[in-house]
């Protein structure tokens, strides 16, 4: 068992009250195990995280974002993947103008039972942002 | 291409179909079934056939003749459709269809033919009786002949015509052969089933089956050595001590074990006992008459005390005739034979079927 | 017995499974004051042993508990738990007494923290029905971890009176002197959701379930297959082994007129085809067939889940399965006739799930003993004006929520839950107006 | 004022303790600014840890609190209520969430799910710094309801709703009541017929004098929110004033020039332009059809109370909840769908129904007897090809019970159903059996392999590979054909569109949460109920009007309701009014507003969801979403990235 493990990339991950954060509950429940240096913040809806707040979490230290976002299954309606893409290939944009690779930036729909594909996201994320070090 | 008719499953239920419609088609029944196999399923596919009314399809199946009605499938039959019943109506109706003078199918689907059958014997033994002036020698005597005539006769124009036509639908239809080696070979299966009925203790529900193909094959020996101990030995007439106890012996087997079946048949102790066709009772109760009537003919030789009581002979020669004129060629008797050929033709068409 | 305990509700619902929950707070929202009534040590019923529910796939603790949550803090709810109802009458136009036994706990529930140290304690064993007999409990135990109330009980029926979980206990809340106790109610109106009860396979010989281990019902899979499993993983339960060649036999006592169930228990189909989908990702390796009759996937969304566990490779076979052979290493033979090819077949499987139908549960019949309670052909009580007022009873006053009425989904047990209570705060208002 | 915050740390009994050292995060917590204490519990959530929190709460030495434990979706209102309960604003009370996604998800990594806990209760305690009390926001609510439609559902709904005193607005499209079920006749399950059940229903309705019933009418506008919506509905004049003496209103019908498809039999008989469905279809005044009708004008010779000056009218109506119960429509097959509208001898399940409802003595279509149906199931339904994907539910029982009526009403007839494996779920499987025990033949096919309808020498055959007979072909020569066509939404989608409902993958409207809110749409105050949510047979669309019927009455049993007040705010004085947040509002909450003399955007609070898809739309960062403010978010993000 690694002692103290201080090693692993800093994901900071947006997550959605209805959908992706009860998903990313479940892989606790399954004890589907991923880097503990992955933490979430859930928000109302993944449409509703400004481009500035990921700015902020690159400027703080955090080595990558990811938005578990709703996809289809939002609540609050289904154009809710668009706006999530149109958010993120804004803060890419910004991203860019300040010279942040755009790869520490990552978006997925995980839906509210994707806990397996939540995992394996954040262990491949993990990965390569550890290997872009 | 199939067309279904639906007049064929009314006129099934004349020959003691139940019930089969409701079949939804689960499979139950086969799957229950410890005769059925990967290459002879059924009996569902008999009752679809039945529901669609494809006669074609009946006519020239053996199925219906692989089942010995151990009635597992009618008691686990979700929808209670009664397949085992639904089985042995196909084979009355097989025998009406094999059989090229239409009388079995009549007699089947009509008790008051079966009735006026019956009535018209009984009219002309009383009318020979009256009118003949016949004494008790000669009575015994052209009783003895009619018997031996009638046995030819019965098989050379009733049976085997019918066994015949039996072949043409069942395996020259469907297979087309005539090789010989196939024929010969496939024989002890005829011989086999014809004897000893084994493949009835294949059926589920051990303990009850046994008992009841052991009756059965008693029955079947103990029929065919009074047959042989009447019509050969002329038993009535012998003065041989073995021939007269083995009379004796085997007419018992037969009314003992007939008396049996009937018990069976009232109570409906099994499931195969729980639906009775008219073609049935007149099955085991003659042959139950004949058993007791032959018994206590000779008991009255051996008493010497026939003459006071030739009315028991007479009582006796009229089932007889039933049995030899009716029930032999036109009814239940025939599935004696009809399953043992069954069996044989089914190994033909099998040995001539590359898949098998 | 204690003292006779005299209560008075606006209304009762008798059973605190998804339906009794949904109409109480459907009733105590509208300001109406609701007494529920469970007979289990727990609320949640059958739905909250689920694993996950279809078609959506959420997990069915988590639509429960927070409906059990709000239950339980309703201002207008009260709610008796291991309690029984012993009889229910009709007092006059207007009011219902019920007679309630509630059975003891051999624990003070006030006093309880759910620290389970009594369990750990107690030297008894016995099988946990909550697991349905997969895996073992003590006598003295918490039904399971998101049990509401999250209480401990002694079963006294296995205690073996050594006083261990007495001298553990925190708060020293064990009571063995508790007796049951006999309570009065008075209300207006009633609503029965007592649920169904699930076919017991044992009574199909053929199907080996009881005598040949690795044959499990499909509540046990269920179990397997929940967040809060008893092994953390599906295995069999013969020999522990991660099974492989898994097969569910469908209509297990429904449909079925030689056990006297005709009709089709309408939720069988679907959970199977979510058992069936929950497998494949639970054991990526393993193949899973359904033997079925006719696929009811009728609901909404049901076809299209249906048409997702064919694409993600589920085998389904046409063709009821008529018997069952266990084999010496514990696999087992299935014999059938494969509809489609029309012929009897044989394949082995090294689990064997039998998805029972549902049938009425016997409860409901008893309470009403003044007669006028009717049933139909299928033991289930009479909906006296179906299509004008499918929750009515055939006693006025008295409404049917969820499977009580007939078998049915969770989806329609929530409506139909609904609809109870709307008829039964409409009577109430109307009765309160003389009409 | 410094803040006094209170932290309670669950063990949940060894869920949590067992892999995150509790008293190091506690200790971590007690450190940071404004905590007043720090406390592990063993289970934070039951009885005697709740009123330990509460005690803190009343005694002053807490006034805004952390709850590090299992997932908020399990106990946030737990520990809400305890807030409350304790006098304190629920919003003074942040969850963090160290079961689910830290005790669990790294129980292979103790001193990584330690420090990942200690991050996670220290960001939970930078947020409720920040947090202030917000008191719900509550709306003024109309005592009344809309009904949209008065089928079975409808008129169920809304004399449920009328009976608890609330005022009812009921509203028909049509000219008639009763919906799809008036043209059913034979309801199965029970002996009543459509026309007696739309009767007993109908007469529930017009003795209720807090039900208002329009016929002819239509919504055609709403605006407002939930406890306030105004709606316009359009009526359409009947043209005749009242009931006229019978024989002369039949007498007014008789002399009409004009015939007309009848939409009520499904076209297979025709109607004049003045007509009445049935001898007793309600309300009893018959209707002018005036797309129809040429002013000839000699019906009004015949019967003094057809008026044709009436005129349209709009009328403007305040409510509080607007239930939906729009029906159906029976699906319609394409041209050549199984022979559909090539061969004269191939109709819909609804004609058949239709046919046999109104022939007395025998079956006969087009002037030839009927003796021979052959019934092609799925039609519309479990499409391979089509987009209706899913099972229309009702379809296979029906079937077998028009057939079965209609065995029952003539003799002699022959039925053959072409299914894909029949669906009588529940009870109704009495009726399969019935069906097959009187001789009725179901066949089934697969999905890919549909049944072929054909003619030669004037007979027209149906053909099936039939799986129930090995998958042998299978030939029935029909003389009718019956489509077992299944539901689908109603083509007259104006309704959905008006209230902005959203559609299901089926097109049908969708529900919240299928076993939550089975009746709520995702805009509040509206609810769903009936065949429009779904295919349904009658029983249950009563079952779901009276479930709706029970959530509209929640919505207006009081006079004001209280709603969540995470909503977003819009700073005034940084806002430009660029339109962009109002176009990205999904529930047209947010509006320009120029009463300050400045354009700016207003927020309509009671219609905002709080999903935030405006924020981050907004080129002046003007938006704010309560509890999810920059500085809220900026201060987690800012302490999750400073591990300690």
């Amino acid at each position: 068992m690694p002692e103290g493990r201080r090693d692993g990339a800093k994901i900071l991950v947006f997550s959605t009250e209805k959908i992706s954060d009860p998903a990313i509950d479940m892989a606790g429940l399954l004890k589907l195990h991923y880097p503990p240096r992955v933490y979430t913040i859930a928000v109302p809806c993944s449409s509703a995280v400004k481009p500035h707040w990921i700015l902020h979490a690159f400027a703080q230290g955090f080595d990558g974002v990811f938005i578990a976002a709703d996809g289809s299954d939002c609540p609050y309606g289904e154009s809710c993947t668009e706006k999530t893409g149109a958010l993120v290939q804004k803060t890419h944009a910004l991203m860019k103008e300040q010279n942040l690779d755009a790869a520490r930036l990552k978006m997925a729909a995980i839906c509210s039972v994707c806990s397996e594909s939540f995992v394996k996201h954040m262990k491949s994320f993990s990965e390569a942002l550890q290997k872009g070090k | 291409m199939a067309r279904p008719d639906l007049k064929f499953g009314k006129k099934l239920k004349k020959y003691g179909a139940v019930d089969f419609n409701a079949c939804y088609n689960c499979g139950t029944c086969t799957a229950v079934c410890a005769l059925a196999s990967e290459t002879d399923s059924f009996p569902r596919e008999m009752v679809r056939y039945s529901v669609l009314g494809l006669d074609e399809e009946i006519k020239g199946s053996l199925k219906p003749w692989l089942c010995y009605y151990c009635g597992e499938c009618s008691t686990y039959c979700p929808q209670e459709a009664q397949p085992g019943e639904l089985m042995m109506s196909l084979r009355r109706y097989l025998i009406s269809r094999y059989d090229w003078t239409g009388l079995s199918g009549l007699l089947c689907r009509s008790l008051a033919a079966y009735a006026a059958a019956f009535l018209a014997v009984v009219a002309g033994l009383m009318g020979l009786f009256f009118f003949s002036g016949w004494g008790q020698k000669e009575w015994m005597h052209y009783g003895h002949l009619f018997e031996m005539a009638a046995i030819g006769g019965v098989f050379a124009f009733i049976l085997l015509p019918n066994i015949v036509r039996m072949w043409y639908f069942t395996v020259w239809k469907r297979k087309k052969t005539l090789r010989m080696k196939t024929y010969l070979l496939a024989l002890p299966e005829l011989l086999l089933h014809m004897f000893t009925q084994k493949r009835t203790l294949s059926c589920n529900d051990e303990r009850d089956n046994t008992l009841w193909w052991f009756e059965h094959l008693v029955l079947v020996l103990g029929y065919l050595g009074l047959l042989f101990a009447t019509v050969f030995l002329d038993w009535f007439a012998s003065t041989h001590p073995v021939v007269v106890a083995a009379g004796y012996v085997l007419s018992a087997v037969v009314f003992v074990v007939t008396f049996d079946f009937v018990i069976r048949r009232i109570r409906k102790r099994s499931e195969k006992s729980v639906f009775s066709h008219p073609s049935d009772w007149f099955f085991v109760i003659w042959l139950f008459l004949m058993g007791i009537s032959a018994f206590g003919v000779r008991l009255l030789v051996d008493l010497g005390a026939l003459a006071g009581h030739f009315w028991l002979y007479l009582l006796h020669l009229t089932v007889l005739v039933q049995w030899a004129l009716i029930i032999v060629p036109f009814g239940k008797w025939t599935h004696f034979l009809y399953r043992s050929f069954a069996m044989y033709f089914d190994r033909i068409v099998k040995m001539e079927s590359p898949a098998a | 017995m204690a003292a006779v305990e005299r209560l008075s509700f606006d209304a009762l619902v008798v059973g605190g499974g998804i339906a009794g929950i949904e109409a109480a707070i459907n009733l105590g929202d509208n300001g109406l004051r609701v007494l529920l009534v469970e007979k289990d040590l727990t609320l949640g019923g059958k739905m909250i042993m689920l694993s996950k529910v279809f078609p959506t796939l959420d997990c069915a603790a988590c639509i429960t508990t927070p409906k059990i949550s709000e239950v339980a803090r309703h201002p207008n709810v009260t709610i008796f738990t291991n309690t029984e109802v012993k009889s229910i009458q009709k007092q006059d136009m207007h009011y219902f007494k019920a007679s309630l036994v509630r059975h003891p706990r051999y624990v003070d529930e006030s006093a309880c923290t759910g620290c389970q140290l009594c369990e750990e304690a107690c030297p008894a064993v016995v099988p946990d029905q909550y697991q349905y007999d997969l895996v073992g409990r003590k006598a003295a135990y918490i039904p399971f971890s998101i049990a509401s109330p999250r209480v401990a009980t002694i079963d006294m029926d296995h205690c073996v009176l050594c006083g261990a979980c007495e001298r553990v206990c925190p708060p020293q809340c064990i009571d063995f002197t508790q007796e049951p106790a006999e309570c009065q109610i008075i209300m207006k109106t009633v609503i029965v959701a007592t649920g169904l009860q699930l076919f017991d396979p044992a009574r199909i010989e053929r199907f080996r379930s009881g005598h040949a281990k690795n044959v499990i019902t499909a509540m046990q899979m269920e179990r397997l297959l929940a967040p809060t499993r008893p092994y953390n993983h599906v295995l069999r339960p013969g020999d522990g082994k991660a099974p492989d060649k898994i097969a569910y036999v469908l209509c297990v006592g429904s449909r079925d007129r030689t056990v006297g169930n005709p009709i089709c228990s309408q939720i069988c189909c679907m959970y199977s085809i979510k058992q069936a989908q929950l497998l494949m990702g639970a054991l990526p390796m393993a193949d899973v067939t359904i033997y079925y009759i006719n696929i009811r996937s009728y609901g909404k969304g049901f076809e299209e889940f249906y048409e997702q566990a064919k694409g993600m490779g589920v085998n389904f076979v046409k063709g009821k399965v008529g018997q069952i052979t266990e084999k010496e290493n514990g696999n087992l033979v299935l014999r059938y006739e494969d509809i489609r090819s029309g012929r009897l077949k044989e394949a082995e499987h090294d689990l064997v799930v039998l998805s029972v139908g549902s049938l009425a549960d016997p409860d409901a019949s008893g309470f009403f003993t003044d007669g006028r309670w009717e049933q139909d052909e299928f033991h289930f009580p009479r909906q006296k004006d179906l299509f004008f007022n499918p929750a009515l009873s055939s006693i006025k006053g008295v409404f049917l929520a969820g499977t009580t009425s007939c078998p049915m989904d969770i989806p329609d047990t929530i409506l139909s839950a609904g609809a109870a209570s709307m008829e039964a705060i409409r009577y109430i208002k109307q009765s309160a107006l003389g009409i | 004022m410094k803040r006094k915050i209170g932290v309670y740390i669950c063990h949940c009994g060894g869920n949590i303790s067992d892999y995150v050292d509790v008293e190091k995060v506690r200790q971590a917590a007690a450190k940071e600014a404004g905590v007043a204490l720090a406390r592990t519990m063993e289970f934070a959530c039951a009885d005697s840890s709740q009123k330990e929190i509460a005690q803190d709460i009343q005694e002053g030495a807490v006034d805004s609190f952390v709850v590090a434990s299992c997932s908020p979706k399990l106990h946030l209102p737990t520990f809400q209520s305890v807030a409350e309960r304790a006098g304190l604003n629920k919003y003074q009370y942040v969850h963090a969430n160290i079961r689910e996604q830290v005790s669990w998800a790294h129980s292979d990594d103790k001193e990584g799910a330690t420090a990942k806990a200690v991050q996670f209760v220290r960001a939970a305690i930078a947020k409720v710094r920040l947090a202030k009390a917000i008191e719900p926001i509550e709306i003024q609510t109309q005592r009344a309801v809309l009904v949209v439609g008065a089928g079975v559902a409808g008129m169920k709904a809304a004399t449920s709703l009328a009976k608890m005193g609330v005022n009812v607005y009921l509203i028909e499209k049509e000219h008639f009541v009763g919906g799809r079920v008036s043209q059913w006749d034979v309801l199965c399950i029970t002996e009543e017929t459509g026309k007696d059940l739309v009767t007993r229903f109908y007469i529930d309705v017009v003795a209720n004098q807090n039900i208002t019933l329009f016929t002819g009418a239509e919504l055609v506008e709403c605006s407002g929110s939930m406890g306030n919506f105004t709606v316009k509905v359009r009526i359409t004049p009947r043209y005749v004033k009242d009931i006229c003496e019978k024989d002369r209103m039949r007498r007014a019908i008789e002399v009409c020039p004009v015939e007309v498809v009848d939409e009520f039999n499904f076209s297979i008989t025709k109607r004049k332009a003045i007509y009445h469905n049935f001898p007793s279809q309600y309300p009893l005044v018959a209707v002018v059809d005036m797309k129809h009708c040429t002013r000839c004008g000699k019906c009004e010779k015949e019967c003094e109370k057809i008026d044709f000056s009436q005129e349209e009218k709009v009328v403007e109506l305040k409510v509080g909840s607007i239930l939906v119960a729009a029906g159906f429509d029976p699906y319609t097959p394409k041209n050549g769908e199984f022979g559909y509208q090539v061969y004269d001898n191939v109709i819909t399940l609804p004609q058949f129904k239709r046919l046999v409802a109104i022939s007395d003595t025998e079956l006969k279509w087009k002037g030839r007897p009927v003796q021979t149906i052959a019934y092609i199931y799925c039609v519309g339904s479990r499409q391979l090809e089509g987009e209706n994907k899913y099972c229309s539910r009702y379809c296979c029982l029906t079937t077998i019970c028009a057939a079965i009526k209609a065995g029952e009403k003539f003799s002699g007839l022959s039925h053959f159903h072409f299914t894909r494996g029949i669906r009588t779920y529940g009870k109704y499987e009495t009726f399969f059996y019935e069906a097959s025990k009187r001789g009725q033949v179901f066949l089934q096919s697969f999905e890919d392999d549909p049944p072929q309808v054909t003619q030669k020498d004037g007979r027209t055959l149906v053909r099936i590979h039939d799986i129930l007979t090995s998958r042998r072909e299978v030939e029935v020569d029909a003389d009718l054909v019956v489509l077992v066509t299944g539901m689908v939404p109603r083509t007259d989608g104006r309704i959905g569109e008006i209230l902005k409902l959203p559609r299901g993958r089926d097109r049908f409207y969708n529900e919240i949460h299928m076993k939550l809110r089975p009746v709520e749409t995702v805009i509040d105050g509206v609810t769903i109920a009936g065949a429009c949510r779904g295919p349904q047979n009658v029983v249950e669309a009563i079952n779901s009007s009276l479930s709706a019927a029970i959530k509209s009455y929640s919505f207006v049993r009081r006079d004001t309701l209280a709603i969540e007040p995470i909503v977003a705010e819009i700073d005034p004085d940084a806002c430009t009014w660029c339109e962009a947040c109002a176009k990205a509002c999904p529930f047209d909450a947010i509006a320009r507003d120029a009463s300050t003399g400045k354009e700016i955007a207003r927020v309509n609070t009671p219609v905002c969801k709080g999903c935030g898809m405006c924020l981050p739309v907004c080129p002046a960062n003007a938006i704010q979403l309560r509890t999810f403010s920059d500085e809220e978010v900026q201060q987690m993000i800012g302490v999750l990235a400073h591990e300690l």
